[in-house]
């Protein structure tokens, strides 16, 4: 690839964007580039950049995942409560009964977009609302904090396997995870087909409801697992945990480039947008940027970097003018053996 | 001409089930519905007063419903509106410490809302940028701004006159916001529906190339439109502000879901090129009547919201269903 | 050798009925032709064929074994490919992606059996290519392709297949000469290869020539079939239509009277260079090109859609600017686009609403809607056309391509321009609407119209225009009068001869 | 007879702190007997959110509407009208300006919160160093009182050798204070202590620091509640943290409805209102009633507090 192409790519600019903004923030406040706090960081990016894996999985087929945060919620405050009424339990049971939890909320949404084709907004505003209430009415109103939940909940995603934490280690996996299912599994190709040409795909036999529910199910088991990870990171489950946050993981994938319009996006451009939210987010406090600038600056990023984006994508025309050589193939010669 | 003719009716015999499965006819028995549960199971709910008194509830989100309605039927979206309330209600609580009075301070929140619905229609269409995208980004930006003024302060010193816009009453205790609904909503329907300029928007939201392709500047009707819904979000802002006399940053928080609630249980097409004023106007009292009722049982706001995504969704699937029923 | 049968199929959609009792057989070694008129049901006896639609009722029979196919996949394993009349392709993905779509071929071996092999679908549409001897990379982005090159790409995937019956559902429509003769060699290779090719046409040059036998549908129902050597046109013609047609080209010679367009130096920094011509009152003013000549462009640039960069437009010997349609609907220029699903048609509105949308103002005499004139004017040009439909406020989604096409025609028409531009407004459309059309040109020109016509269809070209222009690459190549054009000298200019 | 209806309508639900102070308005309910209590409150602690339930209270009739504002100034208007129905509005903890209602309840006084917590902060680390502050968010009134108070005790000389270096704001989410606090800790490596007059603030920065193994190092301090508070007093995080009592709260606040109410007293500086068990309570001037000094706890008490709310 020559290096215009390259440049071109919107990972590359991201990557670029990314290491310009570090050094700016480095030239501030060097103590932001240490391992440590780059580690930091990362940790505690990793929620984003997992739940922004899913929600770009529903993008690239057309959809929107509005209820991403409100089922992480949920899905936050059942394994609260079953680890404070039941804090025998192993953590295994929770490690797996969240996601469970996240998936079934998620199914939800799929069923409802894909067979009884309401569309994607509606239905997952709907749950959004609806799966926020439901956790006032199983909780009652109530929070979980800190010394109601069992240890091992509370230490899992804090244990270290060769330095690196039990939460990056889920969101490596998870990431990776979702990288080779839409880059190698005929249903993950499938996807950008459904977003791509919805059409087209049902002409060459993919079943679109399938892949329809398929990726709603996927962002809500996902959203599930985050539930756990998001509650027992910062100790407390309440009826608000990451309000609005939906609004945060559709930025992360639009910085990234997924296409709202369908079938464009990769899980690298994901994690890149994943990482500069997260990194101004974190870098804000450090360079001693008011707080009350935080949410002005990251608007303004989120709309520079969709105008750099639209900016590269602008169609070039078709050029009719530079095609030099008349488009005169050579005959074609029937040949009578059987195509293969 | 050469040709076989064929006969051409100049329109469809209407048939009995396209009128009951119609939109506003579903809503409006919706409508009943609630209305008839509410008076059972509250004995405060079928008082004139209080009837009058919950229109202050919504009126100002039903406003802006009314543009965004539009805005939907052209196959847009717009996130940013609670976000505008805030930066003009801020801009209007600048001016009022400035010590501008009520007629001013009316001409800044609405050129407040104005000019950044017409931001976001020019980004929008200058970069050709879906708009969901761009007004998660005027989102955060808008309201950021506001943060970053007001910081931790809050502005409280409006002039004495300014609170007759949010909290007065006309005739028989009706309340003026609620008048300037009924006024609004009965001129949006007469564009969208009555004139040219309402075939034209349809013609975009069903087909925006072809539209171009016909005659109609597509980026120019969404510039506009873009710009209306900021002008109705300034009003919003207006009236809010005047009823609750004071501006702070995090002001009408959470509102644009709860507009585009209103406007897709109005029968609009989150896809753009259908739906009706009339719907959106009917969807307004049915989640309007619907969450005083249960503010009147003392059902927690956030319990309601089950009410309200359940109904979201049902409303829209129960009609859906049946169809299919039927046609089998 | 019969591998394909079908018999008693019917078909329902709410309000039509698109197939009924209809019969069809296939043989190996041979191509059908399926003829019908705009609306008889082709297309959707394609989308039964492939698993797309289920039948109502009826039975396909593949080897004399009946089979059900539950999806599009069933047909694909039976052996059924199809070109589709649609171009159906995946424009953000690459050309080897697009080809095997919904089969990608898969390791297959170890642990990652189940993983999709790119190397090997690489190689495989590499090889495809080849054999069509066209030059594509596998890994090109199909967005970045000609319209042309696109065909070629929907072609080689019907043939990627080793399918036994391949359907080609107006596959030449979009095409320019020198494509369509690549393909009827890749018909002929089909067939000597023994595959069944089902081919769908409304271009009887072409059936006449590739076709072994025929089946005629009319109105969703099965009229007729036999052996092309014991028909003549007009025998097909009567079938499809039920009525004779005398005329192809009803050429409606008017003298041509004053100016009323002068192009002058029309350019464009990529697509266009150096545009000049004179049209005159009466006149019909063809323009050829191979597809992706930059007519289309040159076109919409004369009708505000893109802005040029330089070059002068005079109507009737004023100048005037036209930097947006209302511009050029106002000056008298209407322009009846080659895409009618994306840049024509509302699908979702109805008739009478898209007739009227570029005039609305006017027709309803102020901003305020009117529906009785608005019905009154849509009634009066839908009949002109003898647009086929049940009522004036049915949705357009709803008509069949070549109504759709009358439709988009009348809808410019009542503006009451001075120059009409038809891109390709016989593209997909059957004799007798064609012949409506062609006719319709010549009433037009009658009128006092003046007529630009763009077309891939060389006899059309031939056949209709008082002058030709012929493009290549952007630029205009040679001109024509009607009187020294031929079809040898016409073609070698639009593929950049002398 | 019928009924006499109290509601208390608080800045948002869920909150462990209000449910605390329900309790307490119950249990003079029960004293007084034949009083209802309402609790309400909206999703999120918004001014818009509180102005719809008092339109559907002031629709239902009830007899008092008891308010932690959201906003000072912004219910005036909607409580107004409630109390020209006669509708009695008293505010506790979060006030509401003095014309938009009849009483004031101050859990304690904003200079003593103030002082005490800049006290638990020298006690915590030792009289000198850094230290910031983690608010809610940037418009909480009581929040921004109280800072304001901690500088001006800040300016007491035993304190010169501590100094505030910044405050930050966790807008009462569990995820930003966290995010917040470790901004923090990157700013000011020699940060030494963090004062959080929030709940949820303080619960966050105390979970950062025993995460970041700060613990012994920074120390965290502010008003919390000892349920949530019971982990970060155990390990170390935190030394001591303050809180009144809710559960007094809600009983006075009943207890001066009630009265307010039956018409037995005004509710004009100077009055003596009857508080049950508490006492007499005197309206001070703006109608302001003041109870008692913020109540400390540390590892000896927390557990046995931690039950109760
Ligand atoms: N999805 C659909 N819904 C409703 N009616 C349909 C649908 N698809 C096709 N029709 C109708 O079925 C009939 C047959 O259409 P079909 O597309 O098969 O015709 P065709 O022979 O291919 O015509 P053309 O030559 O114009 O392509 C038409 O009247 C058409 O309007
Ligand atoms: N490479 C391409 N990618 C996408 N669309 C294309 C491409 N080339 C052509 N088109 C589409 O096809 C139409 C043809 O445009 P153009 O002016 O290039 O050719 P033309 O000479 O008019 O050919 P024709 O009318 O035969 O299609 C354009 O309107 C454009 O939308
Ligand atoms: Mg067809
Ligand atoms: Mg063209």
């Amino acid at each position: 690839m020559d290096l215009t192409a390259l440049a071109r790519r919107r990972e590359v600019v991201l990557l670029v964007l990314i290491a310009l903004l570090l050094a700016a923030v480095g030239a501030r406040a060097p103590v932001f580039l240490t391992p440590a706090s780059l580690g930091d960081v990362l940790t505690d990016t990793a929620i984003l950049l997992m739940l922004a894996c899913g929600q770009m999985a529903v993008i690239l087929t057309r959809g929107i995942d509005l209820s991403v945060a409100s089922n992480m919620a949920f899905t936050g405050m059942c394994t609260a409560l079953l680890s404070k009424y039941h804090p025998e339990l192993p953590i295994a049971v929770t490690l797996a009964l969240a996601p469970l939890i996240g998936f079934c909320l998620g199914a939800v949404n799929g069923a409802l977009i894909a067979w009884v084709k309401i569309p994607p907004i509606v239905v997952t505003l709907g749950t959004l609302s609806a799966y926020r209430g439901m956790i006032f009415i199983l909780s009652g109103g109530a929070s979980v904090v800190t010394h109601e939940f069992s240890r091992p909940y509370l230490d899992f995603p804090r244990q270290s396997l060769f330095g690196v934490s039990a939460l990056l280690w889920i969101a490596l996996v998870v990431c990776a995870g979702m990288a080779v299912f839409l880059n190698f599994s005929r249903t993950g190709r499938s996807l950008y087909a459904v977003g791509g040409n919805p059409l087209a795909a049902r002409y060459v036999g993919i079943g679109i409801e399938r892949c329809q529910f398929l990726v709603y199910c996927l962002s809500g088991a996902i959203a599930g697992l985050c539930g756990y990870l998001w509650v027992s990171r910062y100790a407390i489950a309440f009826t608000e945990v990451a309000f609005g946050y939906e609004l945060t993981v559709i930025a992360a994938c639009v910085i990234g480039g997924v296409s709202v319009a369908g079938g464009i996006g990769s899980v690298s451009g994901c994690l890149l947008g994943g990482l500069f939210l997260g990194i101004i987010g974190n870098a804000l406090p450090v360079i001693q940027v008011s707080p009350f600038w935080q949410m002005a600056i990251s608007g303004f990023v989120i709309l520079c970097a969709v105008i750099v984006n639209s900016r590269s994508e602008a169609r070039k025309g078709k050029l009719i003018l530079r095609e030099t050589e008349p488009p005169v193939p050579a005959p074609l010669q029937v040949r009578p053996e059987t195509p293969s | 001409m050469t040709s076989l003719r064929y006969e051409v009716a100049d329109r469809r015999k209407a048939a009995a089930a396209d009128f009951w499965l119609r939109w506003e006819v579903l809503l409006l028995v919706l409508l009943g519905i609630v209305m008839l549960v509410n008076s059972r199971l509250s004995p405060w709910f079928l008082d004139y007063y209080n009837l009058l008194d919950s229109t202050f509830n919504f009126s100002e989100k039903a406003i802006m419903a009314l543009s965004m309605t539009l805005i939907i039927v052209t196959r847009d979206i717009d996130l940013s509106v609670a976000s505008i309330i805030a930066l003009a209600s801020v801009f209007m609580g600048l001016a009022a410490q400035a010590g501008a009075g009520v007629p001013l301070l009316v001409l800044i929140g609405l050129a407040t809302g104005l000019l950044a619905g017409f931001a976001n229609g020019a980004i929008i269409t200058r970069f050709q940028i879906p708009a969901i995208v761009v007004t998660i980004g005027t989102m955060s930006l808008f309201r950021g701004i506001a943060y970053v003024v007001l910081g931790d302060t809050a502005i409280t010193s409006y002039p004495a006159g300014f609170s007759w816009f949010g909290q007065s009453y006309l005739v028989w205790s009706i309340p003026f916001e609620f008048v300037l609904f009924l006024v609004l909503a009965a001129v949006f329907g007469f564009v969208l529906h009555f004139t040219t300029t309402g075939r034209r928007i349809y013609a975009i939201g069903n087909n925006p190339v072809a539209a171009r392709f016909s005659g109609i500047p597509v980026d120019r009707y969404r510039l506009v439109l873009f710009t209306l819904n900021g002008l109705m979000a300034g009003l919003a802002a207006v009236l809010l502000t005047s009823r609750i006399g004071s501006t702070r940053p995090n002001i009408a928080a959470g509102w644009e879901l709860e507009v585009i609630t209103m406007v897709v249980l109005g029968g609009v097409s989150i896809m753009g090129g259908s739906g009706t004023i009339s719907g959106v106007f009917i969807a307004v009292f049915v989640l309007g009547m619907m969450t005083f009722g249960l503010s009147l049982m003392n059902v927690p706001g956030i319990v309601m919201s089950v009410f309200v995504g359940v109904l979201l969704i049902a409303s829209i699937a129960v009609p859906i269903l049946i169809r299919r029923m039927l046609r089998r | 050798m019969e591998i394909l049968a079908l018999s008693g199929v019917s078909k329902s959609f709410p309000g039509v009925k698109a197939l009924d009792d209809v019969r069809l057989s296939l043989r190996a070694g041979e191509v059908m032709a399926l003829v019908g008129e705009n609306g008889a049901g082709k297309s959707t006896l394609v989308k039964i064929l492939t698993g797309i639609e289920k039948p109502d009722a009826g039975e396909i029979l593949i080897d004399g074994a009946p089979v059900d196919f539950g999806s599009p996949f069933d047909a694909w394993r039976a052996g059924i490919t199809a070109i589709h009349q649609e171009t159906v392709m995946f424009d953000d993905l690459t050309v080897a992606e697009n080809i095997h779509m919904g089969h990608h071929p898969t390791l297959g071996r170890g642990p990652f059996r189940r993983f999709v092999d790119w190397r090997a679908m690489r190689a495989h549409t590499s090889a495809v290519l080849a054999r069509l001897e066209v030059n594509i990379s596998p890994d090109t982005v199909l967005r970045e392709l000609t319209v042309a090159q696109k065909h070629i790409v929907g072609i080689a995937k019907a043939l990627s297949h080793d399918s036994r019956i391949v359907i080609m559902d107006e596959p030449t429509a979009a095409l320019s000469q020198h494509e369509i003769g690549e393909l009827y060699k890749i018909v002929a290779q089909l067939k000597a290869a023994g595959k069944a090719v089902l081919f769908i046409s409304h271009k009887f040059d072409e059936l006449f020539a590739i076709a072994d036998r025929w089946t005629v549908l009319r109105d969703g129902r099965f009229i007729g079939a036999g052996t092309i050597g014991d028909v003549t046109r007009d025998e097909l013609v009567t079938m499809m239509v039920g009525r004779r047609l005398d005329q192809v080209f009803p050429k409606v010679t008017v003298p041509i009277g004053e100016t009323v367009l002068e192009v002058e130096d029309l350019s464009h920094p990529t697509e266009f260079d150096g545009i000049s011509f004179k049209l005159g009152r009466g006149e019909i003013l063809g323009f050829y090109g191979l597809v992706g000549a930059g007519r289309s462009e040159a076109m919409q640039a004369l009708f505000g859609i893109t802005r040029p960069s330089r070059g002068r437009v005079r109507i009737a010997g004023r100048e005037i600017t036209v930097r947006n349609p209302s511009d050029a609907i106002r000056a008298g220029i209407a322009y009846v686009p080659e895409d009618r699903q994306i840049q024509g048609a509302i699908l979702p509105m109805s008739i009478t609403e898209n007739i009227t949308l570029p005039m609305v103002d006017r027709v309803n005499g102020g901003p305020v809607l009117r529906p009785k004139r608005e019905r009154a004017l849509a009634r009066r040009f839908g009949e002109r056309l003898a647009v086929k439909a049940t009522h004036w406020d049915q949705p357009v989604a709803n008509l069949s391509g070549g109504n759709q096409q009358k439709v988009l025609i009348a809808k410019w028409l009542a503006t009451d321009p001075a120059v009409i531009i038809l891109d390709e407004p016989t593209k997909g459309i059957d004799v007798g609407s064609k012949a409506a059309v062609h006719e319709f040109m010549g009433e037009l020109v009658k009128s006092g119209l003046a007529v630009i016509l763009v077309s891939s269809e060389l006899p059309e070209i031939l056949g209709m225009s008082d002058n030709i222009i012929v493009m290549h690459e952007g630029r205009i190549r040679r001109r024509f009068r009607r009187a020294e054009a031929t079809a040898e000298a016409v073609v070698t200019a639009a593929t950049g001869g002398a | 007879q019928d009924k006499v209806r109290i509601a208390f309508l608080v800045k948002n639900l869920g909150n462990r702190f209000f449910d605390a102070v329900r309790d307490g308005g119950t249990e003079a309910a029960k004293e007084l007997g034949n009083v209802e209590i309402i609790y309400v409150g909206p999703t999120s602690a918004t001014a818009e959110g509180q102005i719809e339930i008092i339109n559907s209270l002031m629709a239902q009739r009830v007899n008092a509407i008891a308010i932690s504002a959201n906003d000072t100034n912004a219910l005036i208007p909607a409580t107004k009208r409630a109390m020209d129905r006669g509708i009695k509005v008293v505010s506790f903890d979060s006030a509401i300006a003095s014309e938009g209602r009849i009483i004031q309840v101050d859990p304690s006084e904003t200079k003593l919160i103030g002082a005490k917590q800049v006290q638990m902060m020298a006690d915590a680390m030792g009289g000198e160093g850094e230290f910031a502050i983690l608010s809610a968010a940037s418009t909480m009134t009581n929040q921004n009182n109280w800072i304001a108070a901690m500088k001006e005790e800040l300016k007491d000389p035993k304190y010169a050798k501590m100094k505030l270096v910044t405050t930050a704001y966790g807008d009462d989410q569990s995820d930003k204070s966290y995010r917040e606090t470790l901004g923090l800790f990157k700013s000011y490596p020699n940060l030494k202590g963090i004062i959080s007059p929030t709940s949820i603030g303080i619960v966050a920065a105390a979970k950062a620091v025993t995460d970041q193994n700060l613990v012994g190092k920074v120390y965290v301090t502010g008003l919390g509640l000892p349920s949530e508070m019971k982990a970060a007093v155990e390990a170390g995080a935190t030394k001591s943290f303050a809180i009144w009592n809710p559960i007094d709260l809600g009983y006075t606040t009943t207890q001066i409805a009630y009265n307010l109410i039956k018409g037995t007293v005004k509710g004009v500086p100077g009055d003596e209102v009857p508080a049950g068990r508490m006492g007499k309570v005197k309206v001070g001037p703006d109608g302001v009633v003041v109870m008692a000094e913020p109540f400390t706890f540390d590892k000896s008490n927390v557990a046995e507090y931690a039950k109760v709310f």
